[in-house]
């Protein structure tokens, strides 16, 4: 039984094969301005990883911001339920699943039965997502794994109180120019973003293992900063970036 | 008027006139002696030679019909002796007491009056005063006729029904000492003034002749005692007027009978349910009461709401806006005195 | 409300004073000017100690008229049984007398020795019936003669007392009995 | 006579800001777009009238009075034989034109009323009843007194029974002495008796169409539901009623045959060009099946009780009505409002509840906290979801209401 599960995201567009539940082929591609033909590419690629032709899969489940415009789709699904099918597939057990996506960060409970018990989406404001870390990564001239780098070595993060990410550029820039240390600033960031979501965590149940899963996942000093701000041991799946294309797949 | 009103003037109307001109209209039902006899109610009348007996010739201002009722017996409702051609009942239950008690009748002929009087206000608690009674009735009508004149209602405090009810049971005491103090013997030549106090001053015994036509005998001044008696049945039928006048319903905290009754409603067979989700505070039913009470605007829990000056008229019942949300059981078993709106039937279907 | 207590406290006391009244009729005799009425009044037990505690009214003008009591009988506590009572009237004035016989009652008017005038008999409580079958209220005699089994009678003790448990256990478990459908 | 809020300085706000070209707001005919969608052909009217409402001319016999919330007797209007209009409005376009006039971070009801009084809209309207209900409403009274004459009504915050009924009959009572001596009709209790028993006839044919909704959602839809209730603002109530028949009578014999999960939307109104939260709702595959809103349910479902039918027990039977049993949460409401959501939900059996927050309306929001504990507590879905007029976040929108319905069937099953 093959699957192909596709996470048409606003920054990034996953595609994922799989057989009998577990991943045999993975690929991603920059979902820019025709998502369209970067899901047919980022399909095929996979594919080709896989070795098998279009014909073999049985079933398409498109996700995403994009899922009603991949046309070559037999089921669409939103992309909360899908992470949540992933998570209680790999956790199987109780827990509140953070994705910080592109364009919003999600926070998901589910109970002991995979059942979605509530879900809190901050998608109106770009602070604290993935779009946001880029802005300020191009500010301090790397990438957002440059940045991830930059705020380990950081010895007294900068408080940054600008909420809104416009503001907050604005506020970066003036920071550098009174030559404040780049790994404070970055770690300063990190601390803005992990108490916003720190706060829409605490809406959940306490008691429950967190699971950190998105775009965001991939950054170790993200996942520093969370756990010391809201003091709970975040769990990363491996290919956290995936999960969501995963859990498509898994649900029909 | 909604579908619990209308069978309920219904019963109070037919209430009044069984009660008021059962004499008439059950002439020939009138127990004869012998009947009486066999009857499981023994025949309590006064001692052989007691003062009482000559008072009580035709018109005299005990017994201005002269004729006896229908059935002998005392139901817990305000019905009289003064009710004309004798009437259905004999008299209220206050009556029976200190009747009794000026007479010293022994307890074992009392049993069997008091444990029917105890089963009805077991079975219907209250409900006597507010469907049964032909004294309420009558208030009810003036209390219509001020709505049709446009007179707007005088709400009375909490407070002030807490002082009526008590004044009602310092009556009350009154008149039961007055008539075991007029039974000893040494003090029995003031039978002839002090028999049955409280019905002297009842506001019923002006009223229920009126029903029949016949002259109440309103004043009575020949000794100091007698025009007392009557001035204070003015004094207190004048408080009944206005009180049924101004504000609904405000004689029944203080009607004696009515209170008696009010002790076996909490645990009486109409139970009335409130099922507090459904609740939106929307005052309905405490500004509808004709007793003022608020109780079931104020519980928060799923309870029954039944209180000691409940008449149980379901008024706060009908009114409620909030399908389901006050409802009352008879013994558990919900019953409906009204027909379903259509609107109803609908949502009977979608459950 | 506490006035209207008040009221009827105050009613209530007018009581403490109680009199009682036996009207007098007679017939007037054809002759005119003075006159006496004499006759024996009976008095209920225990309502009059002596014989000033009686006196005479005219009703009309509710004025005591001179009178002469003799005490004849007693009640074995003490109390006036009958008593014969003289007083002057006159054939002019048609008037309606009254005895008033109570503790609160002053005779003022007394007179000892008749003068020689014809005496008119009168009866007393407007019964009309001759002086001999003046029915006597002696007052409640606590007899009870049985005409029923009495047994019958005590069982309805058990009814009631159980209706008694029943109303009180109910009022008790007011909460409980709420069951919600 | 009500004092006029900003004597000295009328001038001075209606020179500056003197009318604007006329907003032309073509919204409105994209919104008439709806009308294929109903399939009962009784409801052409309704749709018609809603042309008509905005060619309003002053018609020399009968005067409108605006008012804006359900705590506004209309009995009372009606019975001085004045023609009431609701003007709650949750147009686009008009807070657009609202944004000249005050700054931007404003309840956007307020901006598109202010735009509407200052590009004179409303003109044929005599006199505007302003509630002091929530605090931009109070501020709103101020705002319109240059342009219109205004009543302000102000039943406090406290809706308990109990402690205000007289402060709220004086309050009414006060109201009604106002419109009788201001329009000369001596209205009196035969008056105020007809009034009440045309919004009673009202009440009980809007609960046979609640009820009817809840049994089939499907054949009077959330559109036409909703496209009735606005015409219910300025549509005289006779009219209204008849129509509102023929729609039921038309509907009765129809059977639903959607499977969908229905859906309660509670929370701020629903009001007709603002129908984004419906449509959104229809491609998520959610049928609404009942509301509880201030301008739909809270309005129409409680009938005016009289028991004391003198004029002064009238008005009294009417403040019960309007305020101690109106579900504003202006008001101390919150405990009524959770009773009536979990109420409604498990006696017709409903699947979610939506919850839809006005953006910048903080009276709604600070609510849901407390609600969505409770509802978690009562195993009942519920979605609360913050929008605004404008049409940018229907993405947003959908993918929360598509996980709301996974979440619904996955918990179905």
């Amino acid at each position: 039984m093959l699957k192909a599960g596709i996470d048409i995201g606003s920054v990034m567009t996953k595609c994922v094969i799989v057989r009998d539940e577990t991943v045999i082929a993975r690929a991603i591609g920059r979902s820019g301005t025709m998502p369209e033909i970067i899901a047919e590419k980022v399909l095929k690629e996979a594919l080709s990883q896989a070795e098998l032709d279009y014909s073999d899969l049985d079933k398409i489940v498109s996700t995403g911001y994009g899922r009603h415009i991949f046309s070559k789709a037999h089921f669409t699904i939103t992309e909360i339920s899908a992470v949540a099918k992933a998570v209680f597939h790999i956790m199987k057990t109780g827990c509140l699943i953070i994705d910080v996506g592109g364009q919003d960060t999600k926070t998901i409970e589910i109970d002991g039965s995979g059942e979605i018990v509530d879900f809190l989406m901050n998608d109106k404001c770009a602070a604290g997502t993935g779009r946001f870390l880029e802005m300020m990564a191009g500010v301090l001239e790397t990438d957002i794994y440059g940045l991830g780098k930059l705020a380990l070595q950081a010895d007294k993060p900068v408080l940054l109180n600008a909420t809104c990410s416009v503001f907050a550029e604005s506020e970066v820039v003036s920071l550098i120019a009174h030559n404040e240390k780049k790994e404070n600033i970055a770690a300063g960031l990190f601390n803005a973003i992990a108490s916003r979501i720190a706060t829409m965590m605490a809406h959940f149940n306490k008691n429950v293992p967190v699971v950190f899963c998105g775009g965001g996942a991939n950054i170790p000093a993200l996942k520093n900063s969370i756990e010391k701000i809201s003091n709970r041991k975040l769990e990363i799946p491996e290919y956290p970036q995936f999960l969501v294309a995963f859990g498509s797949a898994l649900t029909f | 008027m909604n579908k619990i009103s209308i069978s309920r003037r219904i019963v109070q109307v037919i209430c009044l006139i069984l009660l008021v001109y059962g004499g008439y209209i059950f002439k020939d039902w009138k127990q004869s002696a012998e009947a009486q006899k066999q009857s499981i109610f023994p025949s309590l009348n006064a001692p052989e030679g007691s003062i009482s007996t000559t008072k009580f010739e035709k018109g005299s201002i005990l017994w201005p019909s002269g004729a006896t009722p229908v059935i002998e017996n005392y139901p817990p409702t305000l019905v009289c002796r003064f009710n004309p051609n004798g009437g259905m009942f004999k008299a209220c239950i206050l009556h029976f007491f200190s009747e009794n008690l000026t007479w010293r009748t022994s307890i074992k002929y009392l049993l069997p009056y008091i444990t029917l009087f105890v089963l009805l206000c077991f079975l219907f608690g209250r409900a006597w005063c507010g469907w049964v009674c032909p004294i309420g009735t009558v208030g009810d009508f003036l209390t219509f006729l001020r709505r049709k004149m446009n007179i707007p209602v005088k709400r009375f405090p909490a407070n002030f029904r807490m002082n009526l009810s008590f004044t009602g049971y310092v009556l009350m005491v009154i008149a039961l000492t007055i008539s075991t103090l007029i039974g000893m013997p040494n003090l029995a030549r003031y039978q002839c003034y002090w028999f049955l106090p409280y019905c002297q001053i009842c506001p019923a015994r002006l009223i229920c002749p009126m029903f029949g036509l016949i002259k109440p005998n309103w004043k009575d001044f020949s000794t100091g005692i007698t025009t007392t008696f009557t001035i204070l049945a003015w004094i207190v039928l004048g408080f009944f007027i206005a009180a049924f006048y101004w504000g609904r319903r405000v004689w029944c905290h203080m009607c004696p009978v009515g209170l008696i009754n009010s002790w076996f409603n909490k645990g009486c067979g109409i139970e009335l349910h409130k099922k507090a989700v459904k609740c939106i505070k929307c005052g309905y039913c405490a500004d509808v009461c004709p007793m003022g009470l608020t109780k079931m605007y104020e519980i928060d829990k799923d309870t029954i709401y039944n209180q000691t000056g409940c008449i149980m008229c379901m008024r706060c019942i009908e009114v409620c806006p909030r399908k389901g949300c006050l409802s009352v059981k008879f013994f558990g078993k919900k019953f409906f005195l009204r027909r379903k709106t259509d609107a109803e039937k609908v949502s009977q279907q979608v459950q | 409300m506490k006035k209207f207590i008040f009221l009827l406290f105050l009613c209530g006391c007018s009581f403490l004073f109680c009199s009682e009244k036996i009207d007098i009729s007679f017939e007037y005799p054809d002759i005119n000017g003075d006159f006496y009425v004499s006759g024996t009044a009976f008095f209920p037990p225990s309502s009059v100690f002596s014989s000033d505690h009686i006196l005479v009214m005219d009703m009309a003008t509710k004025k005591e008229v001179p009178s002469k009591i003799t005490v004849s009988e007693k009640w074995p506590d003490g109390s006036i049984l009958s008593a014969e009572i003289i007083f002057p009237a006159n054939t002019s004035k048609k008037i309606h007398y009254a005895i008033f016989y109570g503790n609160e009652i002053k005779r003022s008017k007394i007179f000892s020795e008749p003068a020689v005038l014809p005496t008119v008999d009168f009866f007393t409580g407007g019964t009309g019936r001759t002086a001999e079958n003046i029915d006597v209220n002696v007052g409640q005699i606590n007899v009870r003669v049985d005409k029923s089994i009495s047994i019958r009678y005590w069982w309805y003790v058990l009814p009631l007392l159980v209706l008694i448990f029943l109303t009180v256990y109910r009022s008790l478990t007011i909460n409980r009995r709420h069951k919600s459908e | 006579m009500q004092k006029k809020f900003l004597n000295k300085y009328n001038e001075i706000i209606l020179k500056n800001l003197s009318s604007k070209k006329p907003f032309l707001n073509d919204e409105f005919e994209q919104a008439l777009k709806y009308r294929l969608k109903s399939g009962l052909s009784s409801m052409d009217d309704f749709y018609k009238a809603i042309e008509s409402n905005f060619r309003i001319e002053k018609t020399q016999k009968d005067r409108y009075i605006g008012y804006f919330c359900s705590i506004v007797p209309e009995e009372l209007l009606i019975a001085c034989c004045l023609k009431p209009v609701r003007l709650c409005c949750e147009e686009y376009a008009w807070t657009n034109a609202g944004e000249e006039i005050l700054p931007g971070d404003i309840c956007p009801v307020i901006k598109s009323i202010c735009g509407k009084f200052y590009n004179n809209v409303y003109d044929y309207l005599d006199l505007v009843i302003v509630p002091g209900t929530c605090d931009p409403k109070t501020k709103l009274a101020e705002l319109l007194s240059p342009v219109k004459e205004i009543y302000f009504l102000d039943p406090g915050r406290n809706s308990d029974y109990l402690d205000n009924v007289d402060k709220w009959t004086a309050l009414y009572t006060k109201f009604f002495e106002f419109l009788k001596q201001k329009f000369q009709c001596n209205a009196g209790r035969k008056q105020l008796l007809n009034a009440c028993k045309l919004t009673n006839k009202r009440t009980e044919i809007f609960k046979k169409i609640y009820e009817l909704r809840i049994k089939s959602p499907d054949v009077i839809n959330a559109f036409d539901y909703y496209v009735m209730i606005y015409v219910s603002f300025f549509m005289d109530i006779e009219q209204w009623n008849n129509m509102a028949e023929k729609v039921y009578d038309e509907a009765k014999e129809k059977h639903s045959l959607s499977k969908k999960p229905k859906i309660l939307l509670a929370g701020s109104p629903v009001i007709f060009p603002n129908f984004k939260i419906l449509d959104v709702l229809q491609q998520a595959e959610l049928e609404i099946s009942s509301d509880i809103q201030c301008t739909s349910f809270g309005r129409f479902y409680n009938p005016v009780v009289i028991d004391e039918d003198t004029e002064s027990g009238i008005i009294r039977a009417l403040t019960l009505k309007n305020i101690a049993g109106s579900i504003c949460p202006c008001l101390l409401n919150l405990e009524k409002m959770v009773n009536l959501i979990i109420d409604t939900v498990n006696q017709y059996k409903l699947d979610g509840v939506v919850y839809y927050n006005l953006r910048l309306c903080q009276v709604f929001e600070t609510q849901t906290t407390v609600i969505r504990q409770v509802l978690k507590e009562n195993k009942i879905p519920f979605l609360s979801v913050k929008s605004d007029f404008g049409k940018e976040d229907i993405g947003q929108l959908k993918t929360r209401f598509e996980a709301f319905r996974e979440i619904i069937q996955s918990g179905k099953e």
